[in-house]
């Protein structure tokens, strides 16, 4: 059987309910994010974003680029982990963890490369702190040959070398924002040279480069419909290997920052139950960080899809744009927002919330790094946390459940948050 | 002066014009133009000032229409004020639960439309479809249905089912804004999935070829608003306005008619 | 095809000429390094140190972790690299890189830990500096469950934390050398507190340890002949997967630190040739750094394996174990010799040395990241340089040949090296 | 005394008995005693400062040698002051090249020696074994070859087509040195290489159970050397001493002689 799969999968027009389009503030008479949105997006990205089709075929560049940085990537058994919890209970976790910069995070940007290239695009541009979602662009970006322009917040820029160094090494052009080269970056460097500088900032000053540049375009590393399906390759290959091993999954689990692993991971898995009725009994949880707790304590209501409020407001769940989540290493889970369609999926009942702490998920990594030999990133913690708690659940019931996670970084790059938690 | 039933209109492809009731640019003159060359459907909206899927051009339309002081009531004396072939109501169902269904209902009757359009029903307030189904039947209007390309098939295929006027499908994420989205592509898919309901198609429509896709992928027909409140508010002298919109009306006429 | 072998294989019996034996120094009397290996490696790794047979079965416990670290690891043609060079060559390279540790060390530490744990050890301890090595065999104790004790060398302890943390995340005991676990460490903190160490002196200190503490061995990260041994893994399965496509070798390329990736990558292939008469047209080439020329530069003659001459004297080709190399970065091939099989196999002309200087292979490096998005590790940089060379030769000469590269690890860890050499 | 040839010998199974030439503790009596037992061959060694394949023991014993003013020739004497069955010299080929590997030919012919044993030349020096067969039958030696473990499976056979009196394989790394090695594996895959040739086996064998596993494997014999140094060096009477020996030979020949 062939694990790759030739298409993607879009869910939407399996949803219970009519996908929320995307919408302009009310109030604004003179500015509109919807008509910005062609300025700052491939043309085809913007049409899967509003596509009512089901499968849409993957490129057969986008395809060898896929085999090329390891798709299929493996599902594994966590025999040593079921060992170590004493649980009835079979956990199998999805490699996202083997692309070279280290997520699935790559699934998306090889794609918006992709697309990009094939536009005349010269240049992407996209904001980063941690730098997950700019090392995997600036390696597509690489390897479609196009330019990279990443704006990286200047606190992360000076505290992560190691992120800022790759993405130079691929090619990219990293300043640390606010940076000279927008007018926003020259006036609030002007008020403070040393502006450690928000996300927020980062994503004004990539979209000024857009407005002004017509030949630049924006990346988006998730929350987007088409983000989330460039992402349904890893449920996809799921599917297939865990139909070759005559397995059905009971409980699947993603950790959730924007949505995008989460939702790439089950959207197969859901949209068959929607649309078929299989995986009637399979159970699907979202874990989010306590510390930006939109899906267990936020609003489903429409709220911009970034913190600057250049992009359209988006119906989701959401902790609020401004919020200001505490200082936590899992960067990407600091998202005050959960994608629409995962939303919606949350709110129709189909998908479960649970959030943890940090010092929790970190004690889970702990523990899955020495029994299984790989380091989860501190975001992918948060659902390695989870599995854990259902096996344990299993071994206090004795169930024989099938736990399927979805493994979406290693944390090789991020080794410095268990040494700061003192998880060791 | 409406011979037939609003899905009557669809013997032949139908071409829809939205404009809001109270706009001080939609003078009587405006109105007539439009029906003397081939409107075929008035699509009437109810100012608010929470036009959730409008674009910069009809939201300017709705502030035009509050700050000259049009209230619910003075619009639908606006729309009741027309003899047209077919007028519908437009509102937002956010809005019409705030006036309550009924009276909205009952002011479109009054005002000689034969159906109403609420853009968010199905998507904001899926629950309440019972309502206004039932209420249509009661005030002897035909329901129409508001989809978007992200709509699920099987709800597409329901409202079908209920038979519609007609189902309009939004294009765009929100009217007068044109983004690079395949329409034929989405047409073609819902087309397949309602049968014969007739399907009409707006959103940021203004150019004969994009009347041209809509057709040849399936439309029966489509719906313009901006371009024409653009028109109609850009400025100029009236005569020059109204062989504006004559000629682009024409144009837009002869290709919603050409064989496919 | 099964790519995973079942049996390691043991090159010695098919070697041109008979394998020198280690010996002690002949004018030492009183201290025998040779009676010394069994307090320091466990009884099994001895007796495949010196076995006569060919083919040493893979026990099963070790092939299950093999598995479960992602082996077989995939062999992926280079294409953009191709193309890039406009070279009418194809390119492979073997991705060791893909190990929870990143490199193909953990092969031969799962099946030290393997036998230690077998043969009742209670903690394996060993030296490291850079942490590559220490890394994997901390990886291993813990899928094995035995203790690890890792003295890492003050100066890396301190400015290398990355590698530091992901021992002490396996749970592995990781001090900075000289410690005051052991008598010469002590007796050197005494004098200088902040002793930066040298790699001498926490193999002392690991050696030490073994010969107090009965229940501790000591583990090996290249050189020795079961070392190479454990690595042939990746050409046994190289040799599978080439055969799956059709493709016959003309050029294969390693680095060349101790030499264990490179002769675990070609000695299936020398093998067959030697028995056989396979592969007569494949070129063998290890790629050493100019900063520790060994092979090109120095001489076959008996040498201690390590720097602090307690382990038994070997024939290869050195530059001295106290030659002192300028810092470079790729800290693994620092190592001042090659091992004693390989030595052999550069002596009789069946393999042939190259060495680049360090700039060099960065900026290989950098160019191999750009367009395959997969960064190699300093040492890796080495041989992909190599592979460069060659294939330039090949555009020159409108040569088809196929060139295989064993790309032994990933430089995720050690990005600081590039841009403290401003490759970017 | 030599009734036989020296390959002769391995009609039975032999025990071959290393002593360093020259070293005080090999007295008159203990080689007596020695022969007396049971030993079947005599190998002595020539003193040399670089003994490279030694264990402690057996270096100390050239050591004692040496400092006991042993050259050479005293060695030569040495060894041709016993009639014994069997007699060989073994030395370091890098030694007897330092000499002249012809004058050590003629040294051993003339002390009664049957064979002469290089243990580096197929290591270090493979390239003079043509040398080293042609002089063996220039005086009249059968050619003996020390191997390990660690050599081609080719040469090894290929040496066995040379004739050799017998074959020599050192078990372990060095003399003396007990290591944790599969003696038993390898012995039975360099006998199955090397057809009839006889083999013996040594390192660091000093247990009649060693011995076992050898000739239960396929050797034909052992050599013990650090074992019996070890006893001759350890102090005590004579008569005590005398007494060890001939209990440990009896113990080592009846191991030896056991069915397998
Ligand atoms: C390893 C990893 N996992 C998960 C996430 C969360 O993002 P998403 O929810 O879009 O998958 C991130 C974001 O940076 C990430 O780097
Ligand atoms: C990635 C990598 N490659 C190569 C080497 C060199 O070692 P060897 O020659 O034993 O394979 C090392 C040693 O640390 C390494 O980490």
């Amino acid at each position: 059987m062939n694990i790759l799969p030739s298409h993607w999968y879009n869910i939407v027009p399996d949803l219970p309910k009519p996908l929320p389009p995307p919408r302009d503030p009310e109030d604004d008479y003179i500015f509109s994010r919807i008509e910005l949105l062609p300025k700052l997006f491939p043309s085809e990205l913007l049409d899967q974003e509003f596509t009512a089709e089901r499968y849409i075929q993957i490129p057969g560049e986008v395809l060898d680029a896929y085999r090329r940085i390891g798709r299929p990537t493996p599902l594994v058994r966590a025999v040593n982990l079921e060992r170590l919890l004493n649980t009835p209970a079979r956990i199998y976790f999805k490699r996202e963890d083997l692309s070279p910069t280290g997520s699935h995070k790559i699934n998306t940007a090889l794609a918006q490369a992709y697309y990009a290239k094939k536009e005349g695009v010269q240049m992407l541009t996209t904001e980063t702190s941690a730098g997950q979602w700019g090392s995997a662009l600036a390696c597509a970006c690489a390897m479609f040959d196009i330019r990279c322009l990443v704006f990286m917040t200047r606190s992360s820029y000076i505290r992560k070398p190691y992120r800022r160094i790759l993405m130079k090494l691929y090619g990219a052009d990293v300043v640390p924002s606010p940076s000279d080269r927008t007018e926003i970056g020259r006036r609030l460097l002007m008020e403070n040279q040393e502006h450690p500088g928000s996300l927020g900032i980062a994503i004004s000053e990539a979209v000024e480069t857009c407005m002004k540049d017509g030949s630049a375009k924006y990346a988006v590393g998730s929350v987007m419909n088409f983000v989330l399906l460039h992402q349904t390759v890893i449920g996809l290959e799921t599917m297939r290997q865990l139909e070759e091993i005559g397995e059905i999954p009971d409980v699947m689990i993603g950790c959730v920052g924007g949505g995008s692993n989460f939702s790439g991971f089950i959207f197969p898995f859901i949209g068959n139950r929607l649309k078929d009725g299989d995986f009637k009994n399979t159970e699907f949880i979202a874990v989010e960080s306590k510390a930006s707790p939109k899906m267990t304590e936020g609003s489903y209501i429409y709220e911009h899809g970034d913190t600057a409020g250049y992009l359209p407001m988006l119906k989701m769940y959401t902790v609020g744009r401004s919020y200001v989540p505490p200082p936590i290493h899992a960067a990407g889970l600091r998202y005050h927002a959960a994608a629409p369609i995962l939303s919606l999926l949350i709110k129709e009942g189909l998908v479960k919330a649970v959030a943890y702490t940090q010092e929790e998920v970190l004690e889970a990594a702990r523990v899955f790094a020495r029994v299984e030999g790989i380091v989860p990133a501190p975001e992918t913690a948060h659902a390695v946390k989870q599995a854990i708690v259902e096996a344990e659940h299993c071994r206090r019931r004795n169930l024989k459940k099938t736990i399927i996670l979805c493994f979406s970084g290693h944390g090789l790059l991020d080794l410095s948050v268990f040494e700061e938690y003192g998880t060791y | 002066m409406a011979m037939v039933s609003l899905s009557g209109a669809f013997r032949k492809r139908v071409l829809m014009v939205y404009l809001t009731a109270g706009d001080p640019y939609v003078d009587s003159w405006v109105i007539e133009t439009l029906s003397e060359h081939g409107v075929d459907i008035f699509e009437f909206g109810i100012p608010t000032a929470r036009p959730k899927y409008d674009g910069l051009t009809i939201k300017a339309s709705y502030r035009r229409a509050i700050e000259s002081g049009v209230t619910l009531e003075k619009s639908f004396q606006f729309i009741e004020g027309f003899r047209l072939r077919h007028k519908v109501v437009l509102t937002y169902f956010e809005y019409a639960r705030s006036i309550g269904l009924e009276r909205l209902m009952s002011y479109a009757l009054n005002a000689g439309a034969e159906g109403v359009l609420l853009p968010d029903l199905l998507i904001d307030y899926s629950e309440d479809a019972d309502v206004y189904v039932r209420l249509c039947k009661q005030y002897g209007f035909e329901p129409i249905f508001f989809i978007t390309s992200s709509f699920p098939y099987k709800l597409i295929s329901e409202v079908a089912r209920l038979n519609p006027a007609f189902i309009y499908m939004g294009l765009m994420a929100s009217t007068g804004t044109l983004l690079p989205i395949t329409i034929s592509r989405n047409i073609s898919i819902i087309k397949s999935l309602i049968n014969n309901t007739p399907l009409l198609t707006g959103f940021a429509i203004s150019e004969p070829k994009q009347v041209l896709e809509c057709i040849r992928a399936g439309a029966d027909g489509v719906v313009i608003g901006s371009a024409i409140i653009r028109l109609i508010s850009g400025g100029g002298e009236k005569q020059h306005i109204k062989e504006e919109l004559r000629n682009y009306i024409s144009s837009i006429k002869e290709a919603l008619e050409a064989p496919v």
